[in-house]
């Protein structure tokens, strides 16, 4: 026996980051796009719900919407001399656009070759409880130097931002 | 039917709530703000002024939607339903009692604190969206003192969920049941005081209320982000910040104050009451918040950050990590 | 006993602190090298008592040496040989040496630059010390090479002016002819008997062929010659007269001069086997003091004077020592080092006093310089021979030893030497401090200056009482003079004198230069003349010698220049052709790899257009690529 | 309707795709920024899905999603006060102007 996930709830979850990240690429408003990038989180975080990871959704919506976003969007003010710059031309790449095509057709090809190995979903779900049991046991080393890469990152992101009279 | 019908009435149920509890807490927020500064508040529409959040609904529906030249239109349109989508979706994980709640999560409290921190961005795209230097400062200033204070607030309530080993909300009310000594109730404020402290302010800074609130100081910046709203889109916003001081306030009383539980009240009584005594005790929490609100003045917008940075978060931590230490020392192998 | 070798070690140290110092400083310190001096002396006299007693045969009292290098198969060592000669020679230079530097305070304070003065008088005594206690010729030849440094820097100390300058030169030059003979006499020295130490050398110096005996004396004479200024290496003294008067007292009369009458006498063994050396000697020394006790009679400088009058002393030791009287030699080296230094002291005040060196131009300063006048009375009257001071005993040995020799010719001289000797002492003194009085300001020297000439005066008039023990302290039998050889020398000297005061003293009756001119005719042009040896040397060596430079410069430089042109130019064509090769071949080569790291660089530089984007497109592409090579690889 | 593991990598592709592309195509910094946001978030959804199809235990694909994340806040923060320096410096946030390290 197997579960399976709500093929509703996927194709419209689907729809709507693939449509975000569209719009994103598409927007010639900065602010926008930020806005556009926002519904492909929350989009991708009820995908984690839809693959049991509840964890990693909350934790999702709680980084990607709540921190970066909102950082993204003060950066994006701050340097915007005016209102008006925040609109300016999509730029069109053609190589990069040709690039990704390729890139885009491999990947289709690979998949469509490995994709179904594993077709069935195990009918284990996985456990926020035991995630964390797992995180602080066999993930605890992982764990201490991704906080160390915070923290460092902390400090450099706040060296890096002081004004300039400061450093 | 029942199948289709089984997701939406919670959600349908939800929002009937918080529709009922924005027209009781205009109608509250007057009354007391209008004692605690020793005036009377509304008197006129109805007894003691009854009708007036009703005389208000109604003006606000029958108001022009006014949409000043200049603004984001997208944005402008769909920034209150950002700020108000969120504040809905914080009722999923709240346990009104043991069985009475939307939906269980194990992961509720982080759900609830996640979904409330979506509110800012849609406080940003209002104030961005209006192209009114008011409402763009206010938003920022929501924003920023959002953010800063999400990390004392998460900080403030991790010594619970160390001690219950649980994120589960209503797991956490069901740790607090009964008493010590026969007289204290085993309320997690009794237990974890710092923690309240910090939870409270860190709240009130949340919430935009005074004396954190900055974002709307009336004196400087007329509405803050919600300057250019009128009409039913400044209905929404403002239901939603009533709805965010409920969801808090339901929080506080969920990790602090036992949540539905009531010492020395059998569980056969208990039961069929648990609903309406937390949101009793939710409405006592709104009213303390009222009451610093009536109360205290404005600080400053870089005294408010240096509060929250340089005080809060290192308080926090070192309580948090005191915690962790006791609680490994009383109960090496978890408490629950 | 090592602190003998203290005694030159205490003036170098002080010369070694005081070289490095600023000059203001180190005329601040300039009491260093009294120090120095002083104390060298102090140790003398320790040392001289330690040896007093001894009296024995040609035996060390103490000797000690301390190797330094060795050089090929050649041991060399610095080494302390302290015997009665030694002792001896030790206290007079360090007597007179600690006169002269008090004597200094007061005679050179106002000059500026008198701390180096002062550091290069104690180096010269330091060096003068290490000569007499040397116990090898090796170390005697070092000493004696660094008091030719000092004598040549203190000849020219005055070096603003030309005279100085070139005085120093020429001392240094002509000493310099004499130290080649010395060396190679140390060379052959050495070949003969493979040492340099005083005991092996005179040792063995008996057993030597007399023809190497020979040429090594007449080769260490000829070094002597040189030091001690024998005719015909004596033109430098005169001249060097330029230099500070003090200095020339310590080197030019007292201790420098007499080193070479201190080295035949060191290697007088040598002399002894060779016979024809000390008859060489004798004749050298006869010439010298005759020719210029007649020289300094014709001076006007009064420096000059008391230089002849020191080449000529030296000459009678010379005479004396190569006559068989060593002792003599040497008891009038000592006498004559305290009243020479004692004259040039006094001349030194005289010089200050009449603001002049020529005697024309002085006159009855005997009245205004009374503590001079006395003094230098009694060195005069030393010098010329008179009985009781201190010359009249030495001369007197040297005339017995040559009598009792057998060398009467060269005896006569000796007698006629002393009797122009006391001629020009008289004229010296008569004219300086008799007659009228030609100058104003006349001043008495300072206390500095006079408390020295005082103590050397006491010494001059007494010394000679010592004759007796003299000779036994270095192991002879003493005695007093032969009464007729006294009462013959003496009649001599007072001839001499009389006919001085005659010529120069009876202010009625003075004889002009002039006159004396007229009545001597050709002798004084070649008095005035100096026997022509500046003028021979002009003529036969130096003109001779610069023509021969010239023509070698000439060959110089068309000959071996042409060569060395030549074979530059043939190594520049060959330079050039190679320089073509580096050019187009190797440079080729190189600057071909530039080229192409340049050109390759600026293709790749183009890649590298510091567009992040760019840049994601290289790792975009290569990413695509792996990943369709493993997807057909897959496949 | 059944859900495979390919329907998420497929659409986890598609994303990827897309923020390559916007990595590759966008001038302003903050764009690129956002882009690279939606690669590591196109990463974990990958690897959220496999680790529920492949792992659903160790669930090795969501420690690997929480580091990811880790990275990327990090990522994030840094290029954003990187942005804001080189605002400064420039007045310009566009990456054209940041290319005076260029050969």
């Amino acid at each position: 026996m197997s579960e399976s996930v709500n093929g509703v709830a996927f194709v419209i979850l689907a729809f709507a980051s693939i449509g975000g990240a569209v719009g994103m690429l598409t927007t010639r408003n900065i602010i926008h796009a930020a806005f556009w990038l926002l519904e492909v989180m929350v989009a991708v975080g009820g995908l984690y719900l839809l693959l049991s990871a509840e964890f990693l959704a909350v934790v999702q919506i709680l980084i990607y919407a709540g921190a970066v976003s909102v950082l993204m969007l003060f950066v994006i003010m701050l340097t915007l001399r005016r209102r008006e710059d925040s609109v300016r031309p999509v730029e069109v790449s053609i190589g990069g656009g040709i690039l990704v095509a390729v890139f885009g057709t491999v990947m289709y090809v690979a998949i469509a070759r490995y994709g179904d190995r594993v077709g069935e979903m195990p009918i284990v779900v996985p456990d926020t409880a035991a995630l964390g049991e797992l995180l602080f046991t066999q993930w605890a080393l992982p764990f201490e130097v991704a906080s160390l890469v915070l923290l460092v990152a902390l400090v450099g992101a706040v060296w890096w931002s002081r004004e300039g009279d400061d450093r | 039917m029942s199948q289709v019908l089984a997701p939406i009435l919670p959600v349908l149920a939800a929002i009937g709530l918080m529709l009922a509890n924005g027209v009781v807490l205009i109608y509250m927020l007057r009354k007391v703000l209008g004692h605690l500064h020793l005036r009377l508040g509304p008197v006129h529409v109805g007894p003691k002024g009854v009708v007036q959040t009703t005389a208000d609904v109604l003006k606000l529906l029958s108001k022009e939607d006014v949409k000043p030249n200049g603004v984001d239109r997208w944005m402008y349109v769909l920034a209150p339903v950002i700020v108000f989508v969120p504040s809905l979706m914080a009722y999923a994980a709240l346990p009104f009692s043991e069985t009475l709640r939307i939906t269980r999560l194990d992961t509720g409290l982080l759900y609830t604190f996640a979904v409330l921190s979506v509110v800012p961005l849609g406080v940003i795209m209002a104030g961005w969206s209006s192209a009114n230097k008011y409402a763009l400062i206010g938003a920022l200033r929501a924003a920023a003192q959002q953010v800063a204070y999400e990390v004392p607030l998460l900080l403030s309530v991790l010594p619970v969920v160390m001690i219950v080993g649980s994120m589960d909300l209503a797991e956490i009310v069901a740790f607090q049941t009964g008493v010590w000594l026969g007289v204290v109730p085993r309320w997690f404020v009794v237990l974890l005081i710092p923690s309240f402290v910090i939870f409270m302010i860190a709240a009130l800074c949340e919430l935009n209320q005074t004396p954190f609130d900055m974002s709307e100081a009336e004196s400087e910046l007329v509405s803050g982000f919600a300057t250019e709203y009128s009409s039913m889109k400044f209905g929404l916003i403002f239901l939603s910040e009533f709805s965010n001081s409920f969801v808090i306030s339901a929080l506080a009383v969920t990790l602090f104050f036992g949540g539905w539980t009531l010492p020395f009240v059998p569980d056969s009584v208990l039961a069929p009451i648990a609903p309406v005594v937390f949101v009793l005790k939710t409405y006592i929490g709104i009213f303390v918040f009222m009451w610093i609100r009536g109360t205290l003045p404005r600080v400053r917008i870089d005294h408010l950050m240096n509060l929250g940075w340089k005080w809060l978060i290192p308080i926090s931590l070192a309580w948090l990590m005191l915690v962790g230490v006791v609680v490994k020392l009383v109960a090496p192998g978890g408490v629950a | 006993m090592a602190y003998v070798a203290l005694i030159p070690l205490l003036p170098a140290l002080a010369f070694a602190v005081m070289a490095p110092l600023s000059r203001v400083v180190r005329n601040r310190v300039r009491w260093l090298g009294v120090a120095g001096v002083g104390g060298a002396l102090l140790l003398s006299l320790v040392a001289f008592a330690s040896v007093w007693p001894g009296g024995h045969e040609g035996e060390a009292a103490y000797h000690a040496s301390w190797p330094i290098a060795q050089v090929g198969g050649v041991d060399l060592s610095l080494g302390i040989l302290l015997d009665p000669l030694a002792a001896i020679m030790l206290l007079v230079v360090t007597i007179v040496g600690v006169c002269v530097q008090v004597y200094s305070l007061g005679y050179m304070h106002r000059d500026e630059r008198v701390g180096w003065y002062f550091a290069v008088l104690t180096l010269f005594t330091a060096a003068m010390l290490a000569l007499v206690l040397s116990d090898n010729f090796l170390m005697f030849y070092m000493a004696w090479e660094v008091m030719g440094l000092c004598s040549y820097l203190l000849i020219g100390f005055w070096h603003e002016q030309e005279a100085p300058r070139k005085a120093s030169q020429k001392a240094f030059l002509t000493t310099r002819v004499g130290d080649v003979g010395f060396a190679i006499g140390l060379a052959i020295m050495y070949a003969t008997v493979g040492s340099f130490d005083f005991d092996v050398v005179l040792g063995s110096a008996g057993a030597w062929a007399p023809g190497v005996a020979t040429a090594v004396a007449l080769l260490l004479l000829f070094g002597a010659m040189g030091k001690s200024a024998q005719v015909p290496l004596h033109v430098w003294l005169p001249d060097a007269m330029a230099g500070p008067t003090p200095a020339s007292a310590l080197i030019h009369a007292a201790t420098m001069v007499a080193a070479g009458v201190f080295l035949v006498a060191r290697a007088l063994p040598i002399f002894e086997a060779s016979g024809v050396a000390l008859t060489v000697t004798m004749a050298v020394g006869a010439i010298t003091a005759l020719l210029g006790g007649l020289l300094a009679a014709v001076q006007h400088d009064v420096k000059k004077v008391l230089a002849y009058s020191t080449i000529s002393q030296l000459g009678y030791m010379f005479l004396a020592i190569g006559a068989g009287g060593a002792i003599a030699g040497m008891f009038h080296l000592v006498t004559h080092a305290f009243f020479k230094s004692l004259l040039f002291l006094g001349a030194g005040v005289i010089i200050h006093a009449a603001h002049t060196q020529d005697m024309r131009e002085m006159g009855g300063l005997a009245r205004h310089l009374p503590v001079t006048s006395v003094t230098f009375g009694i060195g005069a009257l030393a010098l010329a021979g008179i009985f009781p001071f201190s010359g009249f005993w030495s001369k007197d040995e040297i005339l017995y030893a040559v009598w009792n020799d057998g060398h009467y010719v060269t005896f006569a001289v000796a007698l006629m030497a002393a009797f122009v000797t006391a001629f020009y002492v008289a004229r010296l003194w008569f004219r300086v401090f008799t007659g009228p009085v030609q100058t104003e300001n006349l001043a008495e020297g300072h206390t500095e200056m006079l408390v020295p000439m005082g103590v050397l005066a006491a010494i001059t008039a007494v010394i000679g009482l010592t004759a007796p023990r003299f000779s036994e302290f270095l192991g002879h039998a003493g005695h007093w003079p032969d009464p007729a050889m006294a009462v013959s020398s003496s009649v001599v000297a007072l001839s001499g004198l009389a006919l001085g005061w005659w010529a120069y003293g009876r202010t009625r009756l003075v004889l002009n230069t002039r006159s004396l001119k007229e009545r001597s005719g050709h002798a004084y042009t070649v008095l005035t003349q100096k026997y022509y040896f500046d003028v021979t040397y002009e003529h036969f060596i130096i003109r001779p010698y610069m023509r021969a430079a010239e023509s070698l410069s000439r060959f110089d430089g068309s000959a071996i220049d042409g060569a060395v042109n030549g074979a530059a130019g043939a190594w520049k064509r060959l330079t050039e052709v190679a320089w073509s090769f580096d050019g187009r071949v190797i440079d080729g080569f190189v600057n071909g790899v530039a080229r192409a790291a340049r050109a390759s660089g600026g293709a790749l530089r183009r890649i590298q257009a510091g567009r992040v984007q760019t840049y994601q497109r290289y790792v975009l592409g290569a990413l695509v690529l792996l990943m369709l090579w493993i997807v057909v690889k897959g496949a | 309707m059944t859900i495979g593991p390919s329907a998420f990598l497929g659409l986890a592709a598609v994303l990827f795709a897309l923020g390559l592309y916007g990595a590759v195509a966008r001038r302003s910094a903050v764009m690129v920024l956002m882009s690279l946001e939606l690669m590591a978030v196109a990463v974990n959804l990958n690897m959220v899905a496999l680790s529920r199809f492949v792992t659903p235990t160790e669930m090795t694909g969501q420690f690997f999603a929480i580091f990811t994340m880790v990275v990327s806040a990090a990522e994030i923060g840094l290029g954003l006060a990187l942005v804001l320096a080189i605002y400064r410096q420039t007045r310009s946030i566009e990456l054209s102007s940041i290319d005076s390290l260029k050969g």
